[in-house]
Order: structure tokens, then C-alpha cells, then sequence
């Protein structure tokens, strides 16, 4: 029992980071079509990773080490519990979304302990807007995820994912619209995409947290964007689309990353408190409309 | 053996009063071993509350007062964590106060006030209740202020709310005893149930008169402002007590009577308004401690003293209780109160690696320390750890509770009350963090470059609450089993455990699995840590300054520590409707100076003034006697 | 045998590997120095985009492999620029630009700039033309690139070998013997 | 039954206070001895007279034969004895400290004998039966205690001290005219023939008769309109006169306001009753003391002297005490003798606390208290032990007091409950400056240079008569149940009038 457990923890795992790269690449290409420019293969961020471990590297104190570590570990973690398709790795706890949602704060404490030991003032800042821009688009999520729970009366995403099987309109996007583009916004803020990106805002705040990420620590943290970019789209199909087939669900992924690179490459950057102030007015009005909706009708 | 236990406890503190000021750490260890006594005794009393004891006092006309004690399930759970991390603080303030100036009046009054600790859990009748509740108000103020100027005021907002809080209390054990003839909890609590049905204003007067207490002491919303004073003021390991335990009283004396009442409405609701099927009243209860954790949370985010921030957390983790607690579901109800130990739990932790950081620094301004990590590790860790279970991230103790309360609120259907709880669990962990990276990491200030780690005996308690909050964490099922029995004597719906896979109407978690998930993905970083080349360390100022070497612009390690203003931009958002409660209580308090003032002066004016006041007041009488 | 002694292997083996991967993922410091900063927007932006080698701006030095020397490079800036220099991680590579970098250029004889950058920091690569086009400096990175896959781009390691001479050098240029003004102490 | 000799418990006084006077070289010397003895006299009597009361119920004392409703007759109740008992041990306890004190040398002659006066005024008010007597002796009493307040003829004290004569003054002529009144009325002026006749007299002439009663010892109660005396005479007394005020005179006048309204007027169900005048005299008393409590307290907050503090706190205490009795209950009157009870024991001790930790200060204020713990180790522990006694600390006679206090008024949720609102507010209250003074002690007052030349001579009269006040609080904190069998007791005494009137009034027939 025990090993097959360690065969799917290592299936869950290793799709997350390469999918993650993966989209990546691809999303590079995609905006570099946009800017009308050829940017490298699609395989650049694989590449990447590998110069990157084969960079040397500084660190300021073991913290460091252990804080980027366990913030990459954190989201590694968190894509265990996500039912991939119809694959999952805990029988018993498929994609229990309140795990879900604390487990990837996990990811961020880590990388921000660990950056914050690294002595820049510039990572502290960029850690706390991203803190900051974290609870406001936490409030959309949050509804979201309320309003699936208590419309299919369980909070397994594997139960929501069945009760969205069958044709295309039974899809939670279909029944719940609203709730959906709120979501799609929150996520941008998740992915911290362009219009959010103030934590990574490279001209700045010298690209935030990652200031001081030199080797093998930058490529943790592109590991760690990368299985980001797998999870968080990965929750939302599973939620609103009705993660499908394996190829399905990636496919689906793949979209909705898309879709946030689009928004990105058009919008400028919001100051941090302006982005809450945004998080909590427009996304959360879309999904506590769709919320009282829900509530009426039942 | 009870009454043998206090009466012991007594002598022991007077004794404790007399060793000298050479020796304070025999007068700290002989406190140490009596709380250790105390434990021993309540493990091995068990939980059988069949267990009676009585000690009568006087019986003046038809009262016959007396004290006694039974061991309740629900008494003996909070008796039991509540004395282990009295201990634990115990072990921690031997070294702490050695050279402390006013420790030998903490120490007495820190004494009485565990003497009534244990009283008011095991007593079984109102009138034990009230004693030590009283004995608790005055004991607490001797030790938050023993002679502190700087306290002073601090502890007079504590010490008159608890005051008021005790005697309306008072009033409400009296119509009780009007009733019943009795001061026993069980039979008073059925008749308070009984109550509502025949004479409605009596039960609303007692239901006020225990609700205040219940407000004042857990500090929630309009009374969220004396934890923040009490807390910030009071010595070091004693503030780890007063919001790991003292805070919770108020709590303890709702869950005796409101929750079978409000369980009762529930299944009778005769002529009360319900609302989505748990009363009105208990609704109004649940949003006002969710209102609570969402200001407290907002005032933790700004506060800049670390034991304020601490003692804010402890308010909004109260609102997060009284929420879970008023949803009236048996995962709320449960959920509750295994957040209550848990969060003592974590926030002995945090308090103590606080004051461990204190004893070295003597300073708690956020922005003038940084980088204790480096030079207190052990500390460091304490701290972490209790960050992550208060943050509610799985592995530790904090998330289980969590979940439970979220399990709770989401199966009864209480969809904003849980974005409330969870935006201010989620603002939970901006302020911890803030407190982590501005205490801990960073850059370390000059000045504490000889700061050494805490010495070992500190540690102990360090290291044991450690222990506790990653086993409770993995292993819930031991602590679950104890609420259980404390559902059953509620007779509430017990939560089916099967050895750490907890089941919910919603989804189950089994945190075994959580945590091995954990651990397996650290193993995987772990491994790619190893693939990628060897790092080398670096000095803490070697970092990248736009090129300018910061020894040029001299460039100090203090003034390269960013946590004064952490979210300043975050707070400006909340400007205009930030009204300060603070000014509200100081404006009354001069108000009533003024008022005796004017009087103070009337009384010491002219002898001709004393004749016309004495000759115009025997008028007014005669004509107030004709109006009336 | 010594192709199967694991440290031979784990110095040259891998880096043949290595090498490839360092030459298609280049990142450079957006770093400028000198009058050929204003070179480098058109060589990223999508007329020449060099991402199409996997090359892109790195905002601090922690992440960069390659450091751009645009141009002249005056006392003042060579300080700021070998602290950067240093911050950088190995395998780092240094490309300079223009004629002022290699022999002082037009301001070969002012009080001001360096005239032979090669003295203070090893130069892998340097582009012809007072300040060569996009096309040129692609050319350069191309030939830059080639160089790091044969392994012959070892600025850094001769940096690190004869480090003495560098600092050396770096001394006599920046270090000042005599007080600027007079009664401030060395 | 007829007993005669009580009457010695007054006469001795009055004849050694003369006889201390005396200019004569042999009691020049001696007056002390002859002081003490009259006291212990006095005190050892009345436990005989006590034991007597135990065996036979009421005694009544018939002076020349003239039998109760005529003439002046003393009776002795197990109420009154026992009241009495308890103000002779404070009497002595502060006689001693006034004896052995030995600064004022010259008129301690003159003051011993008008604190036998004192002694003499206040045991004929409690024994007395007859109405006339009772206004004699009481005017004796509030000159002698003007007398006593005004012996440090500084500013305050000779403010206040005028100030009490003048009041007391219109307060005993009210006293005269009603007495007056009743004899025209009632044609007689023995308590017992009142209160059993006081039915059948006009509702007008009642109201009469209560209010100029009330109105002349209201003064003496330190009720509020009326107690503007308090805070100059408090704050200018010696210390031992202030045990006196604080020990004896308030509870002297509580006394005949409980005779007065409990015996005479046979308060719960006395019946003032007209068409047009509805006089609902409970309502009237409980707006009335409640209006009083709160000011006495806010004072007592403010003010920064030490003895004004202690001063209004037991004018405050004393409110509550009346509020307690107008509930007109058992439960009421026995919390108000608990109050009463802890008032006795924990009042003086904190004066004479107060007054030795605040001994080098010059201005008496609250910041004088500081470092108490250290400079005056014992004083601070005395003053501790009784402020947490006195403020109802649990198991204390105040807390008992205040449990039976909270039962009379909030069992029953009538209009009378909502003014338990003000016995919290003074419990607040008081809470808050009395453990602000304590904290202040233990305050470290670095400012303050430790000059050694104040020679703490730790007088023994002092330290004697703090030994035994604390020694009486805690066997009335270890024992409660002293205390039990005698508010039963008295209880019952005091609420059937019947058997007061009649064991004096048969006793005349037969």
C-alpha cells in the first residue's frame, strides 16, 4: 500500500513541475506572438532550470536554504491533493479544497521566510504586497468556493469535478457565469500575472523577493511558479470546467493560462492597495451576485 | 482532596512570600512543583464525575453557603491543558524573574490566581464559581501591575471590566437562587432553560447579566481594547498566561449555560424567531464574534509593539471561537473548543518566544530588533512552529481545529460568517508573518551582536510545546476523543474519528496522510537541493544595492532592516472609518473625574454654603415627597 | 581510464552538457553603463529579439550569467561595476562594447576613463563599432555563444586564478593615496 | 424583668469625667489610671449586663420608681448590649492609643474627661427608652464629638468643626420640635407608648414626625445633602478622633435610625396612606440614599487626601447600609448588620494605617502612600489586610453583606431591582481607589533619597492596637459563624415590635 502511495505522490509531483514548465514555455511564445516577436522554443524553461542548478549559488544563513525549500515543498504538497483528470493520490482525501486552499500558504511562508533571512530590504517589501494583494484576492476564492461547496453539498473537488461530467452544459461555468469571471480575475492575482504583478515588479522593487535567488534558489522558485501555474489552474477547471480526461484537464489548463498571459500583456501594473481595493470591489460583487442567486433559488 | 489541594496551595504561597530575595529561584521552583501537583492530580482523578466534594462555610438565614467541587468532563478538559501550560509558563518564569524587581508579590498572587483556576473549573455550584472568579479579578490585577507605574493604567481597564462583569454576574446567580433554592449548575441551568417559558423578563435580565461577562472577559467587539493594554503591560511570562488561559473564563461559564439552552430552542422552537434553524440571539452572538476577529485582525496588521500584536491575535482567535461556537453544529461546537486548547497551545508559544527574545533585547518595538533567528534559534523555531499552527497550515495543530470550525459553519449553512472567518484567518497571516520577519529575520542590529540563545532551562518549556503542536497536529484523534466525551455530556452528535482520518458531513481529512504528503515533498526539494551545486555562505550585508557598496554611505545593519511601517499603504485604505474605542473609555473616565470633581469642590466650601445646602435639601425632600 | 573517474567526469563531463544548456539560456544584466545602452532595447524588442536565443533582462546580478560593458567607463562607474562584477555568480561571462572599453576611444586621454577594461575584469568578448548595431551585437552573442558550448569562455576562472593582479590593477586605479580634501582622513 | 444596675454604665463615666477635671496635684498624676478603669469598667459591666440579657430576655432599668410610661427608664436588648460591647472595644482601642501618645501633654487632662463624656453620651443613646432622654444625650454626644474634632485647631479641623456644630445644631432643633409634636399629640414620650399608639395618630402629623426625625439625624448619617461636614472635620482630626467618627458616631446614629424607624415607626408595614398624598416612603428613602452612595463614592474617587478618601468611602458604606435597611426584609437588615459588622473592625484599622504609612509625609495626599511596602512594612500589610476586608474580599462579612444585599433586591425582579445598577457602580467604585492606594504602596519611588534621620519609632500603643484590630479580623474571617447566631437573633429582636412594647408596658401594669 505504502509504495504505491509513493508511485502516485511521485506521478502528482513530477507532472505538476514539467506541465508547469510546459506551460511556461509555451505562455512565452504566446506572448512574444503577441509583441510580434519569436521567442524561443517551447522548451526554453526547461532549459532554464537546468542552467540554473548548474549555477552556483549564495545563501545568507542555513534559514534561507530551509525557507526556500519548504516553500517549494508547500506547493509540491498542495498538487497531491489536486484529482488530476480522474487520478488522485489519496483515496480517501481527493482534493479536499479547504486543504487545498491553507496548504498553498505554505508555499508562500516558506519562500517568504526564507527570502526575508536573505537580508534585502527589497524581498520584505515585495513579500508584503504580496501578503497584502493575497487577502484580497483570497475574498473572491473564497466565495467561489463557497458557493461550489454548498451547491453540491460536499467540499472534495473529485465530487464537484463528478457532478460536472456528462455534456458541456452542465459545466459549472455555464450554470454559475458570474461566479466564474470573478475567479478568473482572482486568479490573475493568484498567478500574479501583469496587472497584480506589484511583489515582482522587477524596475522597483528589483524583482521583489527573488532578489537575492541567485543558482539553484532562482530555479526552486521557477519550479515553484511553474507547479503554481499547474495548480491554481488546475483548481479552477477542476471547479468551473469540469476537469475532463487527463488530456482534457491539461488542455483545459493550458487555456485558462493562456487566457490570464493575454490579460497580462495588455495591462500596466496596479499599486498593491489599489489592487485590493479593486480584488475587493469588482471580482467579489461578480460572485456574491451569483452567491445570492444561489441563495434565492434554493 | 480538592479542598485539600487549594488549602495546600494557600499555605504553600504564604510560605512562598517569606524565602528570600537571594534565593527567589527556590521560591519559583516551590511554585513550579505545586502546579506540577496539581496536574498530577488531575490526571489521576480521570474523568469520572461522579466525583463529589463539599466544604460548608455559614449558613446565615435560609442560605447555606459552602463550597464544592465535581468533576465535569468539560472541567476537567480545560482544568487539565490549562495547568500543563501553567506549568510549562512555570518552568519558564524560574529563570525569567530572576532578577525581576517586584517578583515576589507576581509570584503570591500568580499563586492565588492557580488556586482559583482549578476552583472555578471543578466548581459545581454558582456560588464556588463566583468566589474564584472574583478571587481571579483581584489576584490578576496585582500581577499585571505589582508596582508598575507603566502598567497602572494599563490594568485599571482590565481590572473594571471584570469587576462589572463579576457582580452583574452576581445579580443573575440571584434570581437564579430566587428560583431554584439552590446554587448547583445543573439545577440552575434547567431552570434558566425553563425560564424563557414563564417569565420571559427574569431570564432576559439573567441572560444579560451572564452575556456582559462573557463580552468583557473574551474580550470581543466592544470590549476588544483591554486584551491589547493587559497584555503589552503585563510581566513578560505572565501575559503568555492571561491570553492563553485567562481569556478563556468567559468562554467556559457561556458554554455551562448557553449552549443547552440555545441546543434546547433549537429542538423546541416554541415562539423564538430562528434563524436558518439556530436562534436569533446565538446568530447574533456568532456575528459579533466574526465582527471581532475581523477588527482585531485589522489592528494587529498596524500594531508595531509585538506583545500588542500577540494580544490582538488572541482577540480575533477568540472572535474565531465564539463564531464556531454559536453555529450550534456539532462540528462548530467541537470545533471550538479544540481551537481553545489549540490556540493556548500556540499562543503560550508565541508569548514565551517573546519574552525569551525580551529577556536578551529588553525591547519589544518591532522595527529596533531583527535577526534574533541568527543568535536564538531555538527560539526561532518555537516561534515558527506557532506561527504555522496559528496560520491554520496543515501539518500542526492550528489547521485541524481550523477545519473543524470551517466543517461546522459550512454544514449549517453560514456562507458569510465563513468568509468572514476566513478573511481574517487569511489577514491571521500577514501579522504573523510580519512579526516573524521583523523579530526574527532581517538584519540583526549592531547592538544585539553578543545576544546568546535563552538559557536551557527556558528552553524546556520551548521544546515540550514543540512537541505538542506537532503531535496534536498528526495524532488528533487523543485530544478529539476528550471533546468527544465532553459532546456527549451535552448530548450533542459525536464527530466519528476512525484513528486520525476525521470524517465530516462535508469531507474528511486523515492528517497522517496531510503530514506524510508533507514530508515526502520536502524530501523531493530536499533532493533537488542536493543535485544543484554546493552555496556558499555570505556576509549579511553582501547583498544587491544597485552597486553601491553600503559601507560607503555608511550604511548600518539597523537601519537596513525594513519593518516599521510593514503595511503602511494596506492601512491607509482603512482611514477613514477608523474609529479609536481607546478615546471612547478615556472620555468616560474624565467625564466621571469632572462630575466628582464638581462635587469634591461643593463639599469643601464655605460653612455659610453648608447651612443653605442642609436648610434647601430638607426642603427639596418635603417637596420631592409631594411629587411623588 | 580517466574518463571513468567520477570527479574528472563531474568537472568535464558534465560541463560539455552544461555548456549547451548555458549557451541557449544567456541572461543578461540589464546593467548600462556606457552610450550603448540605448542599443539594447531594439536587440530585445521584437525587430531583433534576442529572446529567440533564450536570452532576456535580469534585473539584479544574483541571476545574470552575462554583464554588457556599453561604452566608456568611467573611475566611478568601474568601482560599481566590479562590486557587480563580484556579485555575479560563476559561470559568468563579460562582453564589452565599442572601442572605449579596449583602448579608451575618443577618451583615451581624459582624467576620467579607464582606457583597457581587460586590466580590472576578464573581457570574454568584444563587439567592434562605436556602438555596434543590433545585428552586430547579435553577432557577438552568436560568437559568444559558440565559445561557452567549446568551453573556451574561462574569463570568470581566470578572474578567480589570478585574482592578485586584478585587485592589483583595481587598487592603483581606485585607490586614493593622497586625501581629496584636505584634513579628511584616508 | 427589672434590672437597676445598667444605669451605672452612665453615671460612672459622667462622675469620673468631673472627677478628671480636677486641678488637684494627686489626680493630676493619676487621671490616666482613673480614665482606663471607668473604660474597662464600663466594658466589663456591659459583658455581665450581656449575659444577664442572654438569660432573661430585655431588662428594663426603672430610675425612682417610676414605672415605664412615666419617668426615664433604660432598656437593654440583646440588640442594643451587643452594639454596645462592640463600641467599647473600639473606644478602648483608641482610648489607648490617645493615652499612650505622648505629644500633646498638657490637655490630655481635658480631653480624657470629655471623651468620658463621649462614652457616656453614646451608651445612654443606645440603652435609652425614652424619647426625651434620647435628645439630651444626643446633644451631649454631637458637642463632644464637635469638641474632639476640633482639638488640632488647625484650619480644617476648626472649618469642619464648626461647620458640624452648626448642622447638628438645626438637626436637634428639628429633634426638640418633634419631640415636642409627639408630646402634644401622643401625651407621652416613653419609645414603647409611641410605637404602640403611633397607628391611630393622623397621616399628616406622621409624615410630620418622620421627616423632622430623619431630618435630624440625616446629618449624623453622612447622607449626602447633609454630610458637608465630613471632608474639612475628617481631614483635620487627630487619628484617634477619626477612629472615633469613623467606629462610633456612625454607628450611634445608625443605631436610633434602626430604634427609630424599625421599633417606633414599625417601618415595613406602617401604613401612610391618604387620598391625595400617596407617600411612598420606600421609594422616596431608596432614591434618596442610592443619589447619596453615588456621590459619596465619586468623591471619595477624586479626592487625592488620604483620610477625605477613607472619609466619603465610609460615608458611601454608610448609604449602603441604609439602602439595605429601607428594603425593609430580614435578609436586608441582616445585610445591613454585616455591613455594619465590617465597618466596625476593618474602618478604624484602616484609619490608623493610613495615618502611620502617611506619618513623615507632610501633605497627606496619595502620593505619600508610595513605597509604603518598604518604609512601613507592617502598617502597609495592616492597611492591605483591611482595605481587601472592608471592599468584600470572599468569605469576609462585607462579602456575606453584599451577597444578602444582592439577594434582597435582585431575587424579585420589581422596579426596586434596577437599583442594583447602583450598588455596582459603587462596588466599582470602591474597588478601583482602594486598590489604587494599594497598588500605590508597592510602587518603588526612586525620586524619594533614603534619608535616614526620620527615627521610625514604631510606638507601641500603635503597634498594639493594630495587633489587636487585625487579630479581631481574621477570627471574624476564620470563624463566620460568630457572626450567624447573631444576625438571626437580632433579627427576630428587631421585627416584632410587639415584644419590645410589650415587655416594657406589662411590666408597667402588673
Amino acid at each position: 500500500m505504502m509504495n504505491n502511495y509513493i508511485v502516485r505522490f511521485l506521478i502528482g509531483s513530477l507532472t505538476s513541475i514539467i506541465l508547469g514548465l510546459l506551460y511556461m514555455g509555451i505562455g512565452r511564445k504566446f506572448i512574444a506572438r503577441i509583441r510580434r516577436c519569436y521567442a524561443g522554443p517551447f522548451y526554453q524553461s526547461f532549459i532554464d532550470v537546468i542552467k540554473l542548478f548548474s549555477k552556483h549559488s549564495i545563501s545568507h544563513h542555513w534559514i534561507m536554504d530551509f525557507g526556500i525549500m519548504m516553500g517549494f515543498s508547500g506547493i509540491i504538497a498542495t498538487v497531491i491533493f489536486l484529482p488530476i483528470g480522474n487520478f488522485y493520490v489519496f483515496p480517501d482525501m481527493k482534493g479536499n479544497l479547504i486543504i487545498i486552499m491553507y496548504f498553498m500558504t505554505i508555499g508562500y511562508l516558506g519562500m517568504a521566510m526564507g527570502v526575508s533571512a536573505s537580508g534585502n530590504p527589497n524581498s520584505p517589501i515585495g513579500i508584503g504586497r504580496a501578503l497584502a494583494l493575497m487577502i484580497g484576492y483570497e475574498i473572491p476564492f473564497a466565495l467561489a468556493v463557497i458557493l461550489l461547496i454548498f451547491a453540491n453539498g460536499s467540499s472534495l473537488l473529485y465530487n464537484i469535478i463528478q457532478t460536472q461530467q456528462g455534456s458541456i452544459y452542465n459545466w459549472n461555468l455555464l450554470k454559475y457565469p458570474f461566479a466564474f469571471i470573478g475567479t478568473i480575475i482572482a486568479l490573475q492575482g493568484m498567478l500574479g500575472e501583469q496587472p497584480f504583478d506589484a511583489m515582482i515588479a522587477p524596475a522597483e522593487i528589483a524583482s521583489g523577493p527573488m532578489v537575492e535567488l541567485s543558482g539553484k534558489f532562482l530555479g526552486f522558485g521557477f519550479l515553484q511558479h511553474a507547479s503554481q501555474i499547474f495548480l491554481e489552474t488546475g483548481i479552477i477547471t477542476a471547479m468551473f470546467l469540469g476537469g475532463g480526461t487527463i488530456i482534457g484537464f491539461f488542455t483545459k489548463q493550458l487555456f485558462l493560462y493562456l487566457l490570464t498571459l493575454s490579460i497580462a500583456s495588455v495591462f500596466p501594473r496596479f499599486r498593491f492597495e489599489d489592487g485590493v481595493k479593486f480584488f475587493w470591489t469588482i471580482p467579489t460583487s461578480f460572485v456574491l451576485f451569483q452567491l445570492i442567486l444561489f441563495l434565492i433559488k434554493r | 482532596m480538592i479542598i485539600g489541594l487549594l488549602f495546600y496551595g494557600i499555605i504553600l504561597s504564604f510560605l512562598a512570600l517569606f524565602v528570600r530575595k537571594k534565593y527567589n529561584f527556590l521560591r519559583w521552583i516551590i511554585f513550579s512543583f505545586y502546579i506540577f501537583l496539581t496536574l498530577f492530580l488531575t490526571i489521576t482523578i480521570g474523568k469520572d464525575s461522579t466525583y463529589f466534594e463539599t466544604f460548608n462555610l455559614i449558613s446565615i438565614l435560609n442560605f447555606d453557603l459552602s463550597l464544592n467541587f465535581r468533576i465535569t468532563p468539560l472541567g476537567w478538559l480545560f482544568t487539565l491543558f490549562t495547568t500543563l501550560l501553567l506549568f510549562l509558563t512555570s518552568i519558564f518564569s524560574i529563570v525569567k524573574n530572576k532578577n525581576e524587581d517586584a517578583e515576589r508579590l507576581i509570584n503570591f498572587f500568580w499563586f492565588i490566581l492557580i488556586i482559583s483556576n482549578t476552583g472555578l473549573f471543578l466548581a459545581d455550584d454558582l456560588f464556588t464559581l463566583f468566589i474564584f472568579w472574583e478571587l481571579i479579578g483581584i489576584s490578576s490585577y496585582f500581577v499585571i501591575s505589582p508596582g508598575w507605574v507603566s502598567s497602572f493604567r494599563a490594568v485599571n481597564y482590565y481590572f473594571i471590566f471584570s469587576i462589572i462583569c463579576s457582580f452583574f454576574m452576581f445579580s443573575g446567580i440571584m434570581i437564579l437562587y430566587e428560583g431554584t433554592g439552590t446554587f448547583s449548575i445543573q439545577k440552575n441551568v434547567l431552570y434558566f432553560i425553563s425560564l424563557f417559558e414563564n417569565s420571559p423578563l427574569n431570564a432576559i435580565f439573567v441572560a444579560i447579566s451572564l452575556i456582559i461577562g462573557f463580552f468583557v472577559k473574551s474580550a470581543l467587539f466592544p470590549f476588544h481594547i483591554w486584551p491589547a493594554q493587559a497584555h503589552a503591560k503585563a510581566p513578560d511570562d505572565f501575559s503568555s498566561v492571561l491570553s492563553g488561559i485567562i481569556i478563556k473564563y468567559g468562554l467556559y461559564r457561556t458554554i455551562l449555560f448557553f449552549i443547552p439552552l440555545f441546543l434546547f430552542i433549537k429542538e423546541y422552537p416554541v415562539n423564538h424567531i430562528m434563524v436558518n434553524n439556530i436562534p436569533l440571539f446565538s446568530h447574533i452572538l456568532a456575528w459579533s464574534g466574526a465582527i471581532t476577529s475581523i477588527i482585531a485582525t485589522f489592528l494587529a496588521i498596524e500594531s508595531n509593539d509585538m506583545k500588542k500584536l500577540a494580544a490582538y491575535s488572541t482577540v480575533a482567535n477568540m472572535g474565531y471561537i465564539t463564531t464556531a461556537l454559536f453555529s450550534l453544529s456539532s462540528f462548530g461546537i467541537a470545533g471550538a473548543i479544540f481551537h481553545t486548547i489549540n490556540h493556548a497551545i500556540f499562543k503560550t508559544a508565541i508569548f514565551l518566544s517573546i519574552a525569551a527574545v525580551k529577556y536578551r533585547t529588553h525591547e519589544t518595538q518591532m522595527h529596533k530588533l531583527g535577526g534574533m533567528a541568527y543568535k536564538m534559534p531555538v527560539t526561532f523555531l518555537t516561534f515558527l512552529l506557532a506561527i504555522i499552527s496559528a496560520a491554520g497550515i496543515p501539518p500542526l495543530n492550528g489547521y485541524v481545529s481550523k477545519w473543524m470550525i470551517y466543517q461546522g459553519l459550512l454544514s449549517s449553512k453560514f456562507p458569510f460568517l465563513t468568509l468572514a472567518i476566513f478573511l481574517s484567518s487569511t489577514g491571521a497571516f500577514m501579522y504573523l508573518f510580519r512579526a516573524l520577519h521583523s523579530i526574527f529575520l532581517g538584519q540583526l542590529p549592531e547592538k544585539f551582536d553578543n545576544v546568546k540563545e535563552v538559557p536551557f532551562l527556558m528552553q524546556i518549556p520551548m521544546y515540550i510545546l514543540m512537541f505538542l503542536m506537532v503531535s496534536i497536529g498528526i495524532f488528533p484523534q487523543f485530544v478529539i476523543n476528550l471533546i468527544n466525551s465532553v459532546l456527549t455530556s451535552y448530548n450533542i452528535s459525536n464527530i466519528n474519528i476512525k484513528n486520525s482520518m476525521i470524517f465530516s458531513p462535508l469531507s474528511g481529512i486523515d492528517s497522517v496522510k496531510v503530514f506524510l504528503a508533507f514530508t515526502g515533498s520536502f524530501i523531493l526539494a530536499f533532493i533537488l537541493y542536493l543535485i544543484g551545486k554546493p552555496r556558499k555562505h555570505v556576509q549579511p550585508l553582501d547583498t544587491y544595492t544597485a552597486g553601491q557598496d553600503p559601507a560607503d554611505f555608511n550604511l548600518t545593519r539597523e537601519l537596513y532592516h525594513f519593518a516599521y511601517k510593514f503595511y503602511g499603504p494596506f492601512e491607509h485604505m482603512f482611514d477613514s472609518f477608523r474609529t479609536d474605542t481607546k478615546e471612547f473609555y478615556d472620555s468616560i473616565e474624565r467625564k466621571i473625574n469632572e462630575i466628582g470633581g464638581y462635587f469634591r469642590d461643593f463639599q469643601s466650601g464655605s460653612i455659610r454654603g453648608t447651612i443653605y445646602t442642609f436648610m434647601l435639601s430638607f426642603v427639596l425632600i418635603i417637596i420631592y415627597w409631594w411629587l411623588l | 581510464m580517466e574518463l571513468y573517474s567520477t570527479k574528472k567526469l563531474k568537472d568535464e563531463g558534465f560541463e560539455q552538457i552544461l555548456n549547451f544548456f548555458r549557451k541557449k539560456s544567456l541572461w543578461m544584466l540589464h546593467y548600462c553603463t556606457g552610450c550603448g545602452a540605448v542599443e539594447l532595447p531594439p536587440t530585445m524588442t521584437s525587430r531583433w529579439d534576442m529572446e529567440r536565443f533564450g536570452m532576456g533582462p535580469m534585473a539584479t546580478p544574483r541571476q545574470a550569467d552575462l554583464l554588457l560593458i556599453t561604452g566608456y567607463l568611467s573611475l566611478k562607474s568601474l568601482k560599481r561595476v566590479i562590486y557587480t562584477y563580484e556579485q555575479m555568480q560563476n559561470p559568468k561571462w563579460v562582453i564589452a562594447l565599442g572601442s572605449c572599453p579596449i583602448n579608451g576611444g575618443i577618451y583615451y586621454d581624459s582624467y576620467s576613463v579607464i582606457n583597457r577594461l581587460a586590466l580590472y575584469i576578464p573581457v570574454d568578448l568584444s563587439i567592434e563599432g562605436c556602438m555596434p548595431r543590433p545585428e552586430a551585437i547579435i553577432e557577438g552573442f552568436i560568437k559568444l555563444m559558440k565559445q561557452i558550448e567549446n568551453g573556451e569562455a574561462v574569463g570568470y576562472k581566470k578572474y578567480q586564478e589570478n585574482y592578485k593582479w586584478y585587485k592589483q590593477n583595481q587598487d592603483s586605479v581606485l585607490k586614493r593615496e593622497f586625501p581629496v580634501l584636505s584634513g579628511e582622513e584616508k | 424583668m427589672n434590672y437597676n444596675t445598667t444605669v451605672l454604665l452612665i453615671i460612672i463615666p459622667i462622675l469620673s469625667s468631673f472627677l478628671v477635671y480636677m486641678p488637684v496635684g494627686l489626680i493630676k498624676k493619676s487621671f490616666k489610671i482613673i480614665f482606663l478603669a471607668t473604660i474597662l469598667f464600663n466594658l466589663l459591666f456591659s459583658l455581665k449586663i450581656f449575659s444577664v440579657v442572654l438569660k432573661y430576655g430585655n431588662l428594663i432599668t426603672i430610675i425612682g420608681n417610676y414605672h415605664p410610661p412615666f419617668g426615664i427608664n433604660l432598656v437593654s436588648s440583646f440588640f442594643s448590649i451587643l452594639f454596645l460591647i462592640a463600641l467599647y472595644i473600639v473606644f478602648l482601642i483608641s482610648a489607648i492609643i490617645f493615652i499612650f501618645k505622648n505629644d500633646t501633654k498638657n490637655n490630655q487632662q481635658k480631653i480624657s474627661s470629655v471623651l468620658l463624656l463621649y462614652l457616656a453620651s453614646f451608651s445612654e443613646i443606645i440603652l435609652t427608652g425614652d424619647l426625651f432622654n434620647l435628645f439630651v444625650f444626643f446633644e451631649i454626644f454631637s458637642i463632644s464629638n464637635i469638641i474632639i474634632i476640633s482639638l488640632k485647631n488647625e484650619k480644617f479641623s476648626l472649618k469642619g468643626s464648626i461647620k458640624y456644630l452648626l448642622i447638628s445644631s438645626i438637626g436637634s432643633a428639628l429633634l426638640l420640635f418633634a419631640i415636642g409634636y409627639i408630646y402634644a399629640i401622643l401625651g407621652t414620650l416613653n419609645l414603647a407608648e409611641i410605637a404602640l399608639n403611633f397607628e391611630k395618630i393622623s397621616f399628616f402629623s406622621k409624615c410630620f414626625i418622620i421627616f423632622f426625625l430623619m431630618g435630624s439625624i440625616l446629618s449624623e448619617l453622612e447622607v449626602f445633602p447633609f454630610n458637608l461636614w465630613i471632608s474639612d472635620s475628617y481631614a483635620g482630626a487627630k487619628n484617634f478622633v477619626n477612629i472615633l467618627l469613623s467606629g462610633i458616631s456612625c454607628v450611634v446614629s445608625l443605631y436610633i435610625f434602626i430604634r427609630m424607624f424599625f421599633t417606633i415607626f414599625n417601618y415595613p408595614s406602617i401604613s401612610l396612606y391618604s387620598y391625595n398624598f400617596p407617600l411612598d416612603i420606600k421609594l422616596l428613602l431608596l432614591t434618596f440614599f442610592s443619589l447619596s452612595i453615588i456621590v459619596n463614592q465619586l468623591v471619595a474617587l477624586t479626592s487625592k487626601n488620604i483620610k477625605r478618601i477613607l472619609a466619603f468611602s465610609s460615608a458611601a458604606t454608610i448609604s449602603t447600609i441604609l439602602f439595605a435597611l429601607t428594603s425593609g426584609t430580614k435578609s436586608g437588615f441582616s445585610s445591613a448588620i454585616l455591613l455594619i459588622i465590617s465597618t466596625i473592625i476593618s474602618k478604624p484599622l484602616l484609619f490608623l494605617s493610613s495615618h502611620q504609612i502617611t506619618k513623615g509625609k507632610m501633605e497627606k495626599n496619595l502620593d505619600s502612600f508610595k513605597n509604603g511596602i518598604n518604609r512601613k512594612r507592617y502598617f502597609s500589610i495592616l492597611f492591605i489586610v483591611s482595605a481587601i476586608f472592608f471592599t468584600g474580599f470572599p468569605l469576609t462579612p462585607a462579602f456575606f453583606g453584599k451577597l444578602m444585599l444582592f439577594y434582597t433586591y435582585a431575587s424579585k425582579l420589581n422596579y426596586y431591582t434596577y437599583f442594583i445598577i447602583v450598588i455596582i457602580f459603587s462596588i466599582t467604585v470602591e474597588f478601583f481607589y482602594y486598590f489604587r492606594m494599594i497598588h500605590k504602596l508597592f510602587i518603588k519611588d526612586e525620586t524619594e533619597r533614603e534619608n535616614k534621620n526620620i527615627k521610625n519609632n514604631l510606638s507601641i500603643s500603635y503597634f498594639v492596637s493594630g495587633l489587636t484590630m487585625i487579630s479581631i479580623l481574621i477570627i471574624f474571617f476564620i470563624f463566620p459563624n460568630i457572626y450567624e447566631k447573631v444576625i438571626t437573633k437580632m433579627s427576630e429582636e428587631i421585627f416584632n415590635q410587639k415584644e419590645y412594647i410589650q415587655t416594657i408596658l406589662k411590666l408597667g401594669e402588673k
